[in-house]
């Protein structure tokens, strides 16, 4: 075998495929492959062992789980690069012709949380229109498309979003209080979400999430920012706690919901395959993955300490056991 | 047998109940049928004779217009029911069928059980009111068709399971339950037994007293026996047509003579 | 010799085998076929069919046994110290047949010499290095014994593929030479390579077999992880479907189930009726240029992407169906909806069920439609009582074949039904099916060890035994049904 | 009982005629009305997909003359490829993107204040690295003028398809409308044209930021291994199968199990052959993954049953009689069945291989775990060996396409379709001259 | 006719070509045929005569297994040619139909050409070296089925576009054409016409000059012309079996006698 075999996060993949590209042009290996198909199934891939018929690289948008590095390690890989490659932002957006969006966290936790407190009691979620939510929000009916229970966008929007909400309107303490005080049950309360078809959830990618919208004129829904910039004639991106996604809020940590990217290195293959060094390298260097290269034209948000991951590739230090 | 009463009897039904006039077939480019004119009377038994392709199926085909069903086939001239143009295109075949019923050469059961095969004409054309009335239907048929013995105890039994005779007696039962007009039947004793034979011959002769019935045999006996009228055909012509017991036993044509007289069947 | 040059040896001597064994026959009757007692060709056959095939199985069998007792032969020369901590034997195995490929490779390239390398010595160079200019992986370095390991590894794979060569052109040989010397007039040459043929059927019905096999082999031990993380009576049991990323999902299989089969049902309820009632017009009624046109063309139905039918369901029928219909009658303002994906879905089976039917009511012998005009019934009376129970056991398989697509199909329920699990009547509200939920589980971002990727496995095992055990029941249905008319 | 029909004339229909012709009627309406359905929305599907796709085999390429200055592009002045790779298509897209602005400018086209990134942008990405292969492949050009003709930015092409208008490209964050007035009054000037786009076709697929560039060979070729591969292996197993099964197999336990066990696999999601297919091909037999091979013969797997079940059915349906006669002259089981049952059956064992082929050819979900949904721009092989080597397939390509962000991919995928039809087409006019020439009513 | 002569002969050749012992055919549970045995002499034929659905057809079906074929039906009894069992596990039923040739109740040629639909079983013996000799078979045998005539122009065009008739002696050709041993045929004339018939009588004298020939019919007359002995059955038992010339003038059971003396056909 003499190209790369990379699989993984479909999140991952544009960047990946620009970076392939880009490295097939301006290198003379061939264009390394890069599958799509879950971060979890490229961990797995990655796992299974060392050798021509396994993977090099496994793109992934969450950090690896323990699980996955004691399936490696079972399997005699035993050294793996970690490689961030930047963050991921999280937009709201709806069709560019509504209304205009300025939300918070507790906004969006007491429109698709399944019961929020009222008055001080649990009751099921009884909001109707955004103005019920939100006196400040237009009076337009709730219907959101948020990522599916698959995708690991839908980790964060509950971590970031519903989670924080919850506490910020209180109602953490309150359900906390009726778990007597078990915080694990708490948490899961508030990001149990209301199935009346308010919030539907999107197994597909962004592209339905847009087609919904079109067919759903007053639904917002989840993307990425990478998606939102490709389609700013179609969509209206809200504001999150009065920020408006951008790559530069991003980066400079004013917008509250975003993410790492990652992928992951096999390191025995490192030296065997051909090109596989140079295009990890080239993947993390200025020219690609810097604020002006071509991944953060395309919605990457650059990590501001690239350059200590350009160091830690160049000298091909693996992971350290995660915390 | 008895010529002279049954010829007798034909000349008081004197009226034409199918009129075939300059009657042409084709198969694609083959010539089947050639001018063909032949008038069937009511209440008759009218038999057609000649050799094997000659066309006897061909032209009975036409006379209920069952050749609709063979693509290649067209046919030219005037067939004339109750003085009406049945190739007229206000002439529903439907209607026509169920006037003028038929028996198949080959037998042909339907993939049901016997009641079913007998009562489907019935069922169709909506004859019987009830399921009593309906069975009653299937049992005469079945009678009629001297069946009725063999099946009784089995007539949920498929009907493809029968023995040839058997079979071809069902088809008889199944044209006859429908009551037609006029009754076609090519060759529908040539796999049946004697008895079973003198069992539909006399049928034929029930059925004479109030419909007509046009009979292609290769026996020259049977045509002999059961019918009032015979025709003669021999590669496509119709040769010579006349009361049966004329053609049998004072010929016109020489081309007849020959094919009566090398009699044997 | 290369395999695919030994393939191609033997079957090169089985054809020539062929030619030799016709004319040996024709030559035995002096040149008078019908001295024979088989057609000269079958006498041909026959010696093809005993050159080719016990080599050629032979061949297979000794590639499947081969690797299997080198292995333990070889593996006993490691020893404990070879393996590396938190290894396996099983690990450093597969390191030894790598480098023994690897070396292949290198001499193959051009990069050494069998000399060289039989004077190597794992002591003094980097063998991990080397290799790797050839390309070839390796886990870790190469430890002197493991570079034994390889090296003797390499030459009893090289002997074996020796041997291998050696036997399976002797084993074709001595096929070719049994089948040439029983070659006599009164050879029943024809049964022989009729039974042989009969044997190649039968293996290619197992293949079937096979298959199940595999797919359940391929899925059981996952499930089993799963049920280990995951209680087997909730999973059973529950009737709700509530993945969570951190762990704490409900994963009851019902809401998937009963969403499948509600879909299937009102795709079936369109593409049965369509596609019977397409079959009847293009078989019975429609004159053939209008049918060779007609049926193509609908078949093309079964080959559109299934994608290009999602985007339909989502964008055209779903908001329609919403609009005209689930709004006004207040049943809901869901544009995804199990009716909008069933709709669609009809739609692409269509052609599953009319194009399979249309060939099996035109079998149906002219002589059954003659004996029905005859009786004055209309074409239509025809085709309902007669055509149709004559051809129902060839329907009842296309129908089938339908139900099963429906069952497998996701990206149309994806986008047409939703992606919520639930259990509900209302055809208007979005549900999700089984086999949504396998292909989502199992390529989303969830880690692989958790039962939210693993209950894919547990899925797909359900609802195999699930289908089986309809299917049983169809083909009992199917058996007793058809026995009124045989 | 013999009332009936007597003496009515043949010319009026009676009542219960009329009903039964009007039953006939509406029945045969149903049947139309049945096709017309069928048709109709294969019209509906087609023309959707031909109204977003066909523009996707044109393409707007754009002309301008570029000098190769020395300074840029070979520092070293060697001429040593090796040495002048060193310069990357980013240093080219520099070179291109100057040029533009200089030809532009002695035209008088550049608008005042327009950046010369904007201008720049105008040309497709994938125009770099033209360039730089043209270049490297004939050193000596440095120097020289040249004529390129590259592809335009995908935005600028979807202007004059009608994708982008200027209100949109006003929200756009893209394109902007001075580009677009800019495009307008380049194509004026001749530097811009819509052509046929070869490369749509014959092309490899290309990431996110060109969709302009994004074509289907590599696909292509992927789909029409792997579906040599089914026709080789699914066609003859699932025929020996079914014929073995309805003629030969004894009504027992095992023909039994074999049978249900058929139509089970029928109903197996493709997913799980997926699964199969990555347990049985590429762990346990080692078969490189993301290979036509895997993928061929998983999807063989995942037709048979099709096949096996349509033949049955057809093979079923030959009457006994010939079956009889064959047997009757003395013929064997084995030569009634290849000489007379077998032909009868034909229509519908290659109906069967049209639909079986049919999903195959556009089935997604298992191809996904062997590694074949993928980005892979390297042409396979040549067969044999390129049955191993990495590659696409076009459903793949169809489902790639619909997930990428860019608007543009949207006519690409719909062209993809086009695409995958007519390859499927072309595969089914033999098989239906095949079944026209079998069909017959006996 | 003669039948004096022809019991001569038949005296002359009193090899038993097959022998039948208590044979009992069952079709699930329905007891087709009842303890029958019967010796089949070489070079003689054997006429099976007897009312419709008395199990003739089974009968002769079960002399070269083409009864095998029906899922349902099973044999008992020993069934001997030339003192083999032909239901011994070693028997190939292909080779014992090679050499026991048959002719069905119902036509049923393959839906090919004329020629292929003759040349088929030459074809697949082996029986002719070259293109030439297997025309000259497939003339010689289209003649003695008497169909030479009607069909030497259209020897390309399907089998299945011919009448009733022509379809029956095309399936006569094609058994002949193999030149079996043993020929069975079931009701071979009954579609035929007088002239056609007396052909197809003329080709079995022929035949068994060389061979054993079987013939189920339903007609006394045409029994009693061709064959040397004959059988009568009756709800499956075999009533009684003779000399042919015996058994119509002589005949030695009641039921015999009056179906017999029925003699109509
Ligand atoms: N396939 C079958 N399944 C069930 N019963 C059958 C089958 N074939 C024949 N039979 C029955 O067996 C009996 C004998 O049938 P057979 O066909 O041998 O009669 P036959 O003497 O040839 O009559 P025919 O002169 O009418 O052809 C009949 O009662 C018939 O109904
Ligand atoms: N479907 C057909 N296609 C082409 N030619 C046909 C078709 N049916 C019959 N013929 C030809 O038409 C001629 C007349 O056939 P027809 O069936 O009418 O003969 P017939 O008199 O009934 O003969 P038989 O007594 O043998 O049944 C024959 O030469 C026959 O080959
Ligand atoms: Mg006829
Ligand atoms: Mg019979």
């Amino acid at each position: 075998r003499d190209n790369i075999q990379t699989a993984g996060s479909s999140t991952v993949l544009p960047y990946a495929t620009i970076v392939a590209e880009a490295f097939g042009e301006n290198f003379d290996f061939p264009t390394p492959v890069v599958e799509s198909g879950g971060s979890g199934a490229g961990r797995k891939k990655l796992c299974e062992g060392v050798g021509e018929n396994t993977i090099d690289i496994a793109n992934s948008s969450s950090r690896i789980k323990q699980s996955d590095i004691d399936l490696c390690a079972s399997n005699g890989v035993n050294e793996i690069m970690e490689v961030r490659i930047g963050y991921d932002g999280i937009v709201f957006a709806s069709d560019i012709n509504g209304a205009d969006f300025a939300f918070t966290p507790a906004d969006w936790f007491k429109a698709l949380a399944a019961e929020v407190v009222v008055d001080g009691a649990v009751v099921a979620n009884p909001n109707k229109t955004w103005a019920e939510v939100n006196g400040d929000l237009p009076a337009q009916d709730i219907l959101a498309f948020i990522p599916g229970t698959k995708h690991g966008t839908r980790e964060v929007f509950d971590e970031k979003v519903i989670l924080k909400g919850c506490e910020e309107t209180g109602a953490f303490e309150v359900f906390a209080a009726a778990a007597g005080g078990d915080e694990d049950a708490a948490e899961e309360k508030c990001m149990a979400l209301r199935t009346d078809g308010v919030s539907v959830d999107i197994d597909g990618d962004y592209t339905e999430t847009l087609s919904r919208i079109d067919a759903n004129k007053n639904a917002i829904g989840v993307f990425g920012l990478s998606f939102y910039q490709n389609n700013t004639d179609k969509l209206k991106v809200a504001t999150m706690s009065g920020v408006v996604p951008t790559v530069d809020s991003i980066a400079a940590g004013g917008y509250p919901v975003s993410r790492p990217l990652y992928f992951y290195v096999k390191k025995a293959h490192l030296g065997v395959i051909p090109g596989l060094k140079e295009y990890i390298e080239f993947f993390v260097s200025d020219d690609m993955a810097g604020p002006d290269g071509p991944l953060a034209e395309y919605g990457l948000v650059s990590d501001p300490e690239l350059a200590a991951t350009q160091e830690m590739v160049a000298s091909e230090t693996p992971m350290a056991p995660l915390n | 047998m008895n010529d002279m009463t049954l010829t007798e009897r034909a000349v008081s039904a004197q009226d034409i109940k199918i009129a075939a006039k300059d009657v042409q077939v084709f198969y694609g480019d083959t010539h089947a049928i050639k001018d063909v004119s032949v008038d069937i009377l009511d209440k008759t038994v009218t038999a057609f004779i000649g050799p094997s392709g000659c066309g006897k199926s061909t032209f009975l085909r036409t006379l209920n217009r069952m050749n609709d069903t063979i693509d290649i086939c067209r046919v030219e001239g005037d067939i004339l029911l109750d003085g009406e143009d049945i190739y007229d295109k206000k002439v529903d075949p439907v209607q026509l069928r169920a006037k003028v019923g038929m028996v198949f050469q080959k037998p042909n059961p339907f993939p049901k059980s016997i009641y079913d095969n007998v009562a489907y004409g019935p069922k169709i054309h909506g004859l019987t009111r009830s399921k009593a009335e309906l069975d009653e239907v299937v049992e005469s048929s079945l009678k009629k068709a001297a069946l009725w013995n063999e099946v009784k105890d089995r007539l949920h039994a498929p009907g493809t399971g029968l023995s040839g005779g058997q079979q071809q007696r069902l088809c008889i039962a199944r044209a006859v339950a429908t009551s037609p007009e006029v009754l076609l039947m090519d060759e529908p004793c040539s796999a049946l037994d004697p008895i079973a034979t003198a069992q539909v011959e006399e049928l034929i002769d029930e059925l004479r007293e109030n419909f007509s019935v046009v009979i292609v045999t290769h026996s020259m006996q049977q045509a002999a026996r059961v019918s009032q009228r015979t025709a003669f055909f021999h590669l496509g012509n119709l040769v010579e047509f006349g009361e049966t017991g004329q053609i049998f036993t004072n010929p016109q044509d020489p081309r007849t003579e020959s094919y009566i007289t090398g009699r044997i069947g | 010799m290369s395999l695919g040059l030994l393939i191609l040896v033997v079957i090169a001597l089985a054809g020539a085998g062929f030619v030799i064994g016709r004319q040996r026959a024709l030559a035995q009757a002096g040149g008078d076929p019908r001295i024979l007692h088989s057609l000269p060709g079958y006498y041909g056959q026959s010696v093809f069919l005993f050159a080719a095939v016990p080599a050629l199985l032979l061949l297979l069998g000794w590639l499947l046994i081969q690797p299997l007792a080198i292995e333990s032969r070889v593996s006993a020369m490691l020893t404990p110290a070879d393996i590396p901590e938190g290894s396996s034997s099983a690990l450093v195995m597969s390191d030894v047949r790598r480098i023994a490929d690897g070396f292949d490779a290198m001499i193959a390239q051009g990069r050494m010499t069998e000399d060289a390398l039989r004077a190597m010595d794992a002591n003094t160079v980097d063998v991990r290095a080397q290799l790797a200019e050839a390309g070839i992986a390796l886990g870790s370095d190469v430890a002197p014994n493991v570079f034994e390991t390889a090296k003797s590894y390499r030459n009893l794979a090289h002997t074996g593929r020796l041997a291998l060569t050696v036997a399976v052109i002797v084993t074709a040989l001595a096929g070719f030479a049994f089948a040439l010397s029983r070659i006599q007039p009164d050879y029943r040459a024809r049964n022989v390579s009729e039974r042989f043929v009969r044997t190649l059927l039968i293996g290619a019905s197992m293949v079937a077999i096979l298959t199940t096999v595999g797919i359940i082999l391929s899925l059981v031990f996952e499930t089993v992880h799963f049920f280990r993380l995951y209680p087997a009576k909730e999973f059973f049991l529950s009737l709700t479907w509530n993945p969570q990323f951190r762990g704490g999902s409900d994963l009851g299989i019902w809401p998937l189930l009963w969403g499948t089969l509600y879909v299937s049902f009102i795709a079936l309820l369109v593409s049965v009726p369509v596609g019977i009632f397409a079959a009847i017009y293009l078989a019975e009624y429609a004159s053939k240029k209008t049918r060779a046109v007609a049926k193509p063309l609908l078949e093309i139905l079964a080959g559109i992407p299934t994608i290009v039918y999602g985007l339909f369901a989502l964008i055209t029928v779903g908001p329609m169906l919403r609009d005209y219909f689930a709004q006004p009658l207040g049943l809901g303002a869901s544009s995804s909806s199990v009716m909008t994906a069933g709709l669609v879905m009809g739609i692409m089976l269509i052609p599953f069920v009319s194009s399979l039917s249309d060939d099996i009511i035109n079998a149906v012998p002219q002589a059954m439609r003659d004996g029905s005009f005859g009786l004055g019934a209309t074409h239509s009376e025809t085709v309902k009582q007669v055509i149709l129970p004559a051809a129902l056991p060839g329907i009842v398989g296309a129908i089938l074949l339908a139900a099963s697509r429906a069952i497998g199909e996701t990206m149309i329920v994806v986008l047409g039904a939703g992606a919520a699990a639930k259990m509900s009547l209302n055809p208007f509200e979005a549900m999700t099916t089984v086999t949504v939920k396998i292909v989502s589980q199992l390529t989303g971002d969830t880690e692989f060890a958790s039962p939210e990727t693993l209950v894919a496995f547990a899925l797909g095992l359900t609802l195999f035994v699930f289908t089986l055990g309809l299917n049983v029941l169809a083909l009992y249905i199917v058996r007793k049904y058809r026995e009124q008319y045989e | 009982m013999s009332t009936a029909s007597t003496n009515s004339s043949l010319y009026t229909l009676d009542a219960r005629t009329k009903r039964r012709n009007a039953a006939e009627k509406r029945f045969r309406l149903y049947g139309m009305a049945a096709v017309a359905f069928g048709v109709l929305a294969l019209v509906v599907l087609l023309s959707s997909v031909l109204g977003t796709g066909l523009s996707a085999f044109r393409q707007t390429f754009l002309t301008t003359e570029i000098t190769l200055d020395e300074k840029a592009l070979d520092k070293s002045g060697t001429r040593d490829p090796e040495v002048m790779a060193k310069v990357t298509t980013i240093g080219y897209a520099k070179v291109l993107q100057n040029a533009l602005v200089d030809e532009l400018t002695a035209k008088g086209l550049l608008p005042e204040g327009m950046k010369a990134k904007d201008v720049g942008g105008m040309i497709s990405k994938e125009a770099p690295a033209q360039l730089r292969d043209r270049v490297l492949a004939n050193p000596d050009l440095i120097g020289q003028t040249i004529t390129m003709n590259v592809l335009a930015n995908g935005r600028i092409d979807g202007y004059f398809k009608g994708r982008v208008t200027m209100e949109s490209a006003a929200l756009d964050s893209n394109v902007s409308p001075e580009q677009l007035q800019l495009a307008e009054a380049m194509r004026d000037a001749g530097m811009l044209d819509l052509k046929f786009n070869w490369g749509f076709i014959f092309g490899p697929d290309a990431s996110e930021l060109r969709p302009e560039a994004a074509g289907l060979g590599v696909a292509i070729i992927g789909s029409a291994y792997m579906m040599l591969i089914v026709l080789a292996l699914a066609l003859p197993i699932g025929v020996a199968a079914s014929i073995y099964l309805e003629e030969f197999a004894p009504q027992n336990r095992l023909t039994d199990l074999i049978e249900v066990n058929i139509s089970n696999l029928a109903a197996v999601p493709s997913i799980v052959f997926g699964i199969l297919g990555l347990a049985v091909f590429i762990n346990f037999a080692g078969l490189p993954q993301s290979s036509p091979l895997v993928g061929g013969l998983v999807l063989s797997l995942m037709t048979l049953p099709t096949i096996i079940i349509a033949t049955r059915a057809a093979l079923k349906a030959v009457p006994p009689s010939i079956k009889d006669a064959a047997l009757g002259i003395g013929a064997s089981k084995m030569q009634t069945v290849f000489h007379h049952i077998l032909p009868l059956a034909m229509p519908g064992i290659l109906t069967g291989t049209i639909i079986g082929l049919a999903q195959a050819l556009g089935e997604t979900a298992p191809l996904l775990l062997i590694g074949m949904v993928a980005f892979v721009r390297d042409y396979p092989g040549a067969p044999p060996e390129g049955f191993t080597d990495p590659a696409a397939a076009l459903p793949v390509q169809v489902y790639n396409f619909t997930q990428r962000a860019d608007p543009a991919f949207i006519e690409r995928a719909s062209g993809a379709i086009i695409v995958l039809m007519v390859f499927l087409l072309a595969m089914n006019i033999l098989a239906i001259i095949l079944r026209r020439r079998f069909e017959r009513r006996w």
